[in-house]
């Protein structure tokens, strides 16, 4: 069993528990440990842009710092926010020598951190460090016949100075996908934001997003859509059910966790905690009849 | 407008807040022509900008800089490099710095909506 | 006829090209019975060299007198074949191309015999013309060697300097007492911010000394007669009043006069005396008497400039001196004009004193202006915090103004407000533009640098009226890009005026016959490959005279033009495609209707009182020809004859 | 009669008359010419008949002066006999020379002239539409009179022609010039024109500033400045196409030139080429969007047939009015 | 027997000829009723040479030269232009109907308009049918 140090986040542990369980059934299939952080705070969820104000950058580094403590020299993610907060924040302290030194001066208790930790994502541990192979080799229900849309959302490749694949062209999910055994499908708005935090203040914007999004999908021979961010997850999964309120003709499309399609593939759908989806994804992926042979 | 007696501190404090040079900004509207939002603002998030340059206060009773999710779309298109999305904070910053709170977490209706999506909301919409 | 033309006609197969539709053997057969033509043959390719040998074999064998190659189009292979019949004895013109190919069996389907009958009368009507084709060489004469450049600023320095450097001689004619031109009164170059006299002054120096140019400075250009290699010019050298040699310089004259009038160097900002050298550097380095702002030399009203200069150098006795010359090529160089801020009745009509043009700018920032490079204002001398620069003035303006880009504008008014910002630091600067037109080397990233480093304001729109209230002057205008109307207390207003070619381009294109486009810009022969040439041969363009340019742009044509020239001056004799009109003294009545007809002056009505064709000049267009109503006029090798032959052999039956 | 003397004839085919006229106009200097010459056929002047003419053997004729048009079967038929009967045939006048003022007929078929002229004038009184007949039998007897042939030719369309005296009519100074050489025996190569060589042109003395034309106007429209070319000033001057000879003698007195001499020597269609070289000069408005101010130019050119070809229709490469897809000679 | 127009095409060297070359490159297809003449400049067509083509039996006349503002010797086609207006006024007094001249400007890149042209003009003749002196021998 190989250990690798794990940032949850508050998602994973509230709306998004299948997302950590399948993650974690899939890495043990694989097998990976995703020791998870001793002490973790909240990332801050977005990364704060002001130039003059760091107590927001606190939180972040913070959790960096532990994990350094803990003796990681690598700490990787699975939600695409934590992810994104945790690198801008890393790379600030790398690179800002200024703001580092204020920032270490106001946080007294802990030693000084200069950046010397790797924020990974999780699915550049299954790319880089652990290889494409490693994941081919452990699927047992391939997902033949089925188009799935990767939606990276904001996230996962902005800014260019962190994100994990090219911010015009990403690649990554469609390469897990083909793994899987699955056939990935092209569609527009892979990128294009669901409306975020918006969804609290403004949901109608939300709504004609997920619409957007989610139809495009669909038009592009979707059957699923993936993301690895639990806010896109809410708004393009639970918002689908408040659509199909307003415009009944919708037609729902499933929204996954990544790992929970891999979870999928390896024969273990059943930690998927599918029963939490607003757009229930059974169906679609023959699951109904299989109840029963879940491993 | 009468540019004579534009408010050249708000220029400089955009400038300050979102450490970006509001002037190397040239006007092309790649910004706008990617932002998924456009629909919902009042102004595109290019003429925010040049209302920043000119000293332009109405920029602060826009609409834009709250409608942005920064999502970066933006900040990855921009051919001079400038981070838009911390200009868009910048002008936040400004008008919560006066505690004028977009949204009341009082009067939200929050049921059934999950943490990120509140947390990140509150960050960016009250002070 | 005692000559009895022997044609042979050799039809090319061109692989299936031609043999492919068109029947080439019965072609060869059918042609031999047709008048004249006394052998023929077909061949795969006739441009190959068994093809060519063919030619010549026949060619000597069967005596002909000329040939008929029924091929591609003569674009392709006219030179071709007119080498081969050369190399077998035969003027290149006793061969003709019929073109069957692309005229021909390219164009028309195979399967029937159309394509064969037409290939026929095509190469029929060739044999028509080929038999009746004269022989000719080309046309020779002899040319002077010297070059004149008119004008002497940045262009017309360049080009007398680079035609002088290749062993010609130059006289470079400037109106001006000085040459340097409108460069010589700007205070920085874009985009390296150059000091422009620093650059310009030592090729102005370099010209006075070249032993090759002879510098006629104060001097204009009276009239031109002649062509291509022969020109000559009758120059007026104005009267100064004083002797170059003899001045020193020392400026007491200038001081002793009492007579001030507006400084033209600098545009009008300052005053100078009526004795007075533009500015330090001028070259020729002496002082000009104003005969216009003197009190008066007939009657002598006063002559305290006179009295007051040890070195003797005045001499009220001057008159104007006429030189001619022979001239083989000529280079105009005449430069530009602002176009005048007086006609800008949205912005003052010229009349308020803060409202300035883009060289009146140039001045107040340069060093050796009115004010020793301090921006102020010239109403009352105030350095001004708030400067508008209004882009397109009288540019881009269809309906008002000038319709075209002055192409310059961009780059000076950012380089103004750049250096505005950079002595003032504190002032603000507005740019209203339309489009930004940054198109040279490194303009984009100065354009950028300005607008980012040096926080100028942009705003895209123009101005619509500017007026003065309490005490202010008021600017109205808009950004289109936030949408806002705005506007604005201007202290000092800059117009980026447009470009109009100055009087010297008329008077030049009136001497030599030049063609003025619709702006008042010298047109080129073709504006994109010829583009500093003129219809009039051994005419060529430099600068702005021939539409607005940057430096570098004026000196790379002012290269480009010395190029050209010095290429015809190095040719020992000029020589002339000799396909020209010839006139038939017997039939011409002299009535002259020929002589407007011809696009390049090349014919005339001689002391005979007949027409008379200068063959260096005529390009062989033949209209003349056709519109001579006695037909004395002829277009070699494409005679009337020749036409109504060919014409006969197509309609045939 | 001493049978030195020259025989001259003179005939006047379709034509006004004023040839005829014109060789009187040699005045006193005819009475010299007939110190040497002797009048042996000229119907109007003296009375011979046809079978007077008839009666002379072939070439017993020294010169006939033919003067007309060839209009009527009796034109050709005493051309012809003239033509037998002569050493020399001149063409005298513009008439026999190019057809003339009546070629301009042939802009008309022969039934068209015979409706205009003897049913659509208004001031002919012909209620039975009655039109001459070329044989009429009354009474036993048959009257013949001269058919109308379809067009005007020129003499020498019909007959051999030694040489030409043009002009509407010949200026007795040609006359002149002709019978002396003829009588000096230095008479030019057969079928030269005893005129210029070159044009009009060439002997007027008004300037043609070398300039273009932007307007027509008809010469009493407009004040006609004495030194300037009369094309210069807009009006339609033949004078570049046609033969010199005449001594300018219509521009000298503000005419422009008709175009009686015919054309030069290189010249095949006389009107042809003075439209195209007229439009060579043209200049009007901008160059390049000059059509439709061309139409406007061209209304103040109402008859271009009738201006361009006064004399030389009948000769011209038409010959007259084509027929689409009828028969043209 | 089909009428087929005997049709005579005066091209500039400069614009029309190479145009007409274009369409050969292209490979344009066009009848072949007409041929082509090709001479330095349009201006170098006299109206006499026209008027003696349609005596000869032509049944139509092309003359092509340069676009306007376009003309390798400056202003040769302007002449043309108005020779071939003022033809025009005087071939319909005459009877002849002048569309069976045709002038237009080709330049050396419209080998399409060129073989259009040719084709267009074909078909114009064959419904006038023949010119006046077809088929009249000299």
């Amino acid at each position: 069993m190989r250990d690798i140090t794990y940032y949850p986040g508050c998602s994973l542990k509230d709306t998004a528990k299948g997302f950590e369980a399948s993650a974690v059934k899939v890495s043990e299939e694989m097998n990976v440990n995703l020791k998870e952080l001793d002490r973790w705070n909240c990332c801050g969820t977005v990364y704060s842009l002001t130039d003059d104000n760091l107590m927001k950058q606190l939180g972040p580094i913070r959790n960096l710092i532990r994990a350094r403590d803990e003796g990681s020299d690598k700490l990787y993610t699975l939600c695409s926010m934590c992810d994104n907060t945790l690198k801008r924040a890393n790379l600030l302290v790398r690179e800002e020598e200024d703001k580092r030194d204020k920032i270490n001066s106001f946080m007294d208790q802990e030693s000084d951190y200069e950046g010397s930790l790797e924020v990974r994502h999780y699915l550049e541990f299954l790319q880089d460090d652990l290889g494409w192979g490693e994941v081919r080799d452990r699927v047992e229900e391939p997902l033949e016949d089925l188009n799935v849309a990767s939606y990276y959302g904001c996230m996962l490749t902005r800014p260019k100075d962190i994100g994990l694949d090219d911010p015009h062209n990403p690649t990554i999910l469609g390469e897990l996908v083909e793994n899987l055994g699955g056939t990935p499908v092209d569609f527009p708005y892979e990128s294009e934001c669901c409306g975020s935090y918006n969804t609290v203040d403004n949901k109608e914007m939300v709504l004609n997003k997920t619409q957007t999004i989610t139809a495009g999908a669909r038009k592009s021979g979707a059957d699923v859509l993936i993301t690895s961010c639990p806010l896109c997850h809410f708004n393009l999964d639970s918002r689908q059910s408040d659509l199909l309120e307003v415009a009944p003709n919708h037609k729902p499309l499933p929204v996954l966790y990544f790992t929970q399609l891999m979870a999928v593939a390896f024969g273990y759908p059943k930690v998927n905690k599918f029963d939490e989806h607003a757009i229930d994804p059974k169906e679609v992926l023959k699951l109904e009849n299989k109840v029963g042979s879940e491993r | 407008m009468d540019l004579t007696n534009s408010d050249r501190e708000l220029t400089a404090n955009v400038e300050e807040l979102s450490g970006e040079n509001i002037f190397s900004c040239y006007q092309c509207g790649k910004c706008s022509a990617g932002c998924p939002f456009t629909e919902e603002m009042d102004i595109l998030p290019n003429q925010v900008i040049k209302k920043v340059q000119m000293g332009d206060g109405s920029v602060l009773d826009s609409d834009t800089p709250w409608t942005c999710a920064s999502c970066l779309s933006c900040e990855v298109d921009c051919p001079k490099g400038n981070d838009v999305p911390a200009i868009m904070e910048a002008i936040r910053e400004i008008s919560l710095r006066k505690n004028l709170d977009r949204v009341d977490i009082n009067k939200l209706e929050t049921k059934g909506l999950p943490e990120i999506a509140l947390v990140s909301n509150l960050r960016k919409k009250t002070g | 006829m005692a000559f009895k033309p022997r044609i042979g006609v050799f039809i090319c197969h061109c692989g299936e090209n031609i043999a492919g539709t068109v029947d080439v053997s019965n072609l060869a057969e059918e042609i031999i019975g047709y008048d004249n033509v006394s052998f023929s043959t077909d061949y795969e390719y006739m441009c190959s060299d068994p093809g060519q040998n063919k030619i010549k074999e026949a060619i000597e064998e069967e005596n002909l007198t000329g040939v008929v190659v029924a091929a591609c189009s003569p674009s392709m292979h006219e030179d071709t074949f007119r080498r081969v019949v050369e190399e077998a004895d035969l003027n290149r013109y006793q061969c003709e191309i019929a073109n069957i190919r692309e005229q021909c069996s390219w164009v028309h389907g195979e399967g029937n015999d159309r394509p064969t009958e037409k290939a026929l009368k095509i190469i029929k009507g060739t044999v028509e013309k080929v038999k009746r084709n004269v022989s000719m060489e080309p046309v020779e004469r002899e040319h002077s060697d010297k070059c004149l450049v008119i004008g002497g600023g940045i262009a017309g320095i360049q080009a007398a300097l680079d035609v002088a450097e290749a062993g010609n001689e130059v006289i470079l004619v400037e109106k001006s007492p000085t040459i340097g031109g409108h460069m010589a009164q700007l205070s920085e170059t874009f985009p390296t911010l150059d000091c422009s006299q620093c650059i310009l002054t030592p090729k102005m120096v370099e010209v006075n000394q070249h032993p090759n140019i002879e510098l006629m400075a104060y001097s204009e250009v009276r009239g031109i007669s002649g062509y291509v290699g022969n020109y000559r010019a009758r120059i007026e050298r104005k009267p100064t009043y004083v002797d170059a040699d003899a001045c020193n310089l020392c400026g007491d004259c200038e001081e002793v006069c009492p007579v001030e009038v507006t400084d033209e160097f600098n545009q009008g900002l300052d005053t100078r005396k009526a004795i007075n050298i533009p500015f330090s550097q001028a070259i020729p380095s002496s002082y000009t008497l104003d005969t216009e702002a003197c009190l008066g030399l007939n009657p002598l009203r006063c002559s305290e400039c006179a009295e007051a200069c040890d070195a003797d150098a005045i001499n009220f006795d001057q008159t104007s001196e006429y030189v001619e010359e022979e001239f083989g090529a000529i280079i105009a160089a005449t430069g530009y004009d602002l176009y005048p801020k007086e006609k800008m009745g949205e912005y003052g009509y010229g009349e308020y004193d803060d409202v300035i043009d883009g060289l009146q700018f140039e001045r107040l920032l340069s060093a050796t202006g009115p004010t020793g490079g301090e921006v102020r204002r010239p109403s009352d001398g105030k350095v001004p915090e708030n400067v508008v620069f209004i882009q397109c003035s009288g540019s881009r303006d269809p309906e008002n103004h000038n319709s075209y880009c002055s192409k310059i504008c961009c780059m000076y008014t950012a380089k103004h407000a750049k250096l505005y910002r950079e002595t003032v630091p504190d002032g603000n600067a507005y740019v209203f533009y339309i489009d930004i037109r940054a198109g040279g080397k490194d303009y984009e990233e100065f354009i950028q640098n300005v607008r980012e480093e040096d926080r100028v304001l942009y705003l895209k729109g123009k101005v619509s009226k500017l007026k003065k209230a309490d005490g202010k002057m008021k600017v109205w205008g808009l950004d289109e890009i936030s949408g806002e109307r705005v506007e604005i207390d201007a202290d000092l207003v800059v117009l980026a005026q447009s470009i109009i070619p100055s009087e010297g381009a008329e008077e030049t294109s009136e001497h030599l016959n030049l063609n003025l486009g619709a702006n008042g810009f010298f047109k080129e022969a073709h504006p994109k490959l010829r583009p500093v040439e003129s219809l009039t041969g051994g005419v060529f363009y430099a600068g702005t005279g021939q539409g607005p340019k940057d430096i570098p742009d004026s000196v790379s044509q002012g290269s480009g033009a010395a190029a050209k020239a010095i290429d015809l001056l190095a040719k020992p004799t000029l020589s002339h495609d000799p396909q020209v009109v010839e006139i038939d003294e017997d039939l011409c009545s002299g009535c002259g209707l020929c002589v407007g007809q011809c696009p390049y002056d090349a014919l005339d009505i001689n002391s005979k009182g007949v027409a008379e064709v200068n063959e260096l000049l005529c390009e062989g267009c033949g209209t003349c020809a056709s519109g001579c109503p006695t037909n004395a006029l002829s277009l070699r090798n494409l005679t009337d004859e020749q036409l109504t032959e060919m014409i006969h052999a197509h309609i045939g039956d | 009669m001493s049978k030195n003397k020259k025989k001259i004839g003179a005939y006047w085919a379709s034509s006004c008359g004023g040839c005829d006229v014109a060789l009187l106009g040699l005045h006193e200097r005819i009475l010299e010419l007939l110190d040497f010459a002797e009048i042996a056929f000229w119907p109007a002047a003296t009375d011979f008949k046809y079978d007077d003419l008839k009666g002379y053997g072939n070439n017993e004729l020294d010169v006939t002066f033919f003067n007309g048009g060839i209009r009527t079967t009796e034109n050709a038929e005493i051309a012809e006999l003239l033509r037998e009967k002569s050493k020399l045939l001149v063409a005298y006048g513009s008439c026999a020379h190019q057809g003339g003022i009546p070629g301009l007929a042939n802009m008309s078929g022969k039934n068209e002239l015979f409706d205009t002229v003897y049913k659509e004038i208004p001031t002919t009184n012909n209620p039975d539409g009655i039109i001459p007949q070329e044989s009429i039998k009354k009474d036993g007897l048959t009257l013949n009179l001269p058919g109308l042939q379809e067009r005007v030719r020129s003499l020498d369309r019909v007959v051999d022609v030694d040489y030409t005296v043009p002009g509407c009519p010949p200026p007795p100074e040609l006359t002149e010039d002709f019978l002396e050489l003829l009588i000096n025996g230095e008479l030019p190569e057969k079928g030269s024109v005893i005129a210029g060589s070159k044009t009009v042109c060439e002997e007027c003395s008004r300037e043609w500033n070398k300039e273009s034309i932007d307007a027509f106007h008809r010469p009493q429209e407009v004040d006609i400045d004495p030194d300037k070319c009369l094309l210069d000033q807009g009006i339609i001057c033949m004078g570049p196409v046609t033969r010199s000879g005449c001594d300018s003698s219509c521009p000298e007195v503000n005419m422009p030139c008709k175009g009686c001499f015919g054309p030069p020597s290189k010249v095949e269609d006389q009107g042809m080429e003075m439209l195209n070289s007229l439009a060579s000069v043209l200049q009007v408005g901008e160059e390049g969007q000059a059509l439709e101010q061309e139409k406007e130019l061209l209304s103040n050119l109402p008859d271009p047939i009738g201006t361009f070809y006064t004399f030389s229709l009948s000769n011209s490469i038409f010959g007259g009015k084509v027929s689409e897809g009828g028969e043209n000679d | 027997m089909e009428f087929e127009p005997k049709l005579i095409g005066f091209l500039c060297k400069w614009c029309s000829s190479a145009g007409a070359d274009l369409a050969g490159v292209s490979r344009k297809s066009y009848p072949p009723n007409l041929v082509p003449i090709t001479v330095n400049c349009s201006g170098r067509i006299d109206v006499s040479q026209i008027v003696k083509a349609f005596k000869d039996g032509a049944d139509g006349v092309l003359v092509s030269g340069c676009h306007p503002g376009d003309c390798h010797y400056t202003s040769g086609n302007y002449k043309t232009w108005r020779r071939v207006a003022l033809l025009k006024h005087v071939l319909d007094d005459f009877g002849l109907d002048p569309d069976r001249v045709r002038l237009e400007w080709i330049s050396a890149t419209e080998g399409e308009k060129f073989a259009q042209t040719v084709e267009d003009f074909t078909a114009e003749i064959k419904e006038l049918g023949p010119g006046p002196f077809r088929d009249v021998k000299k």
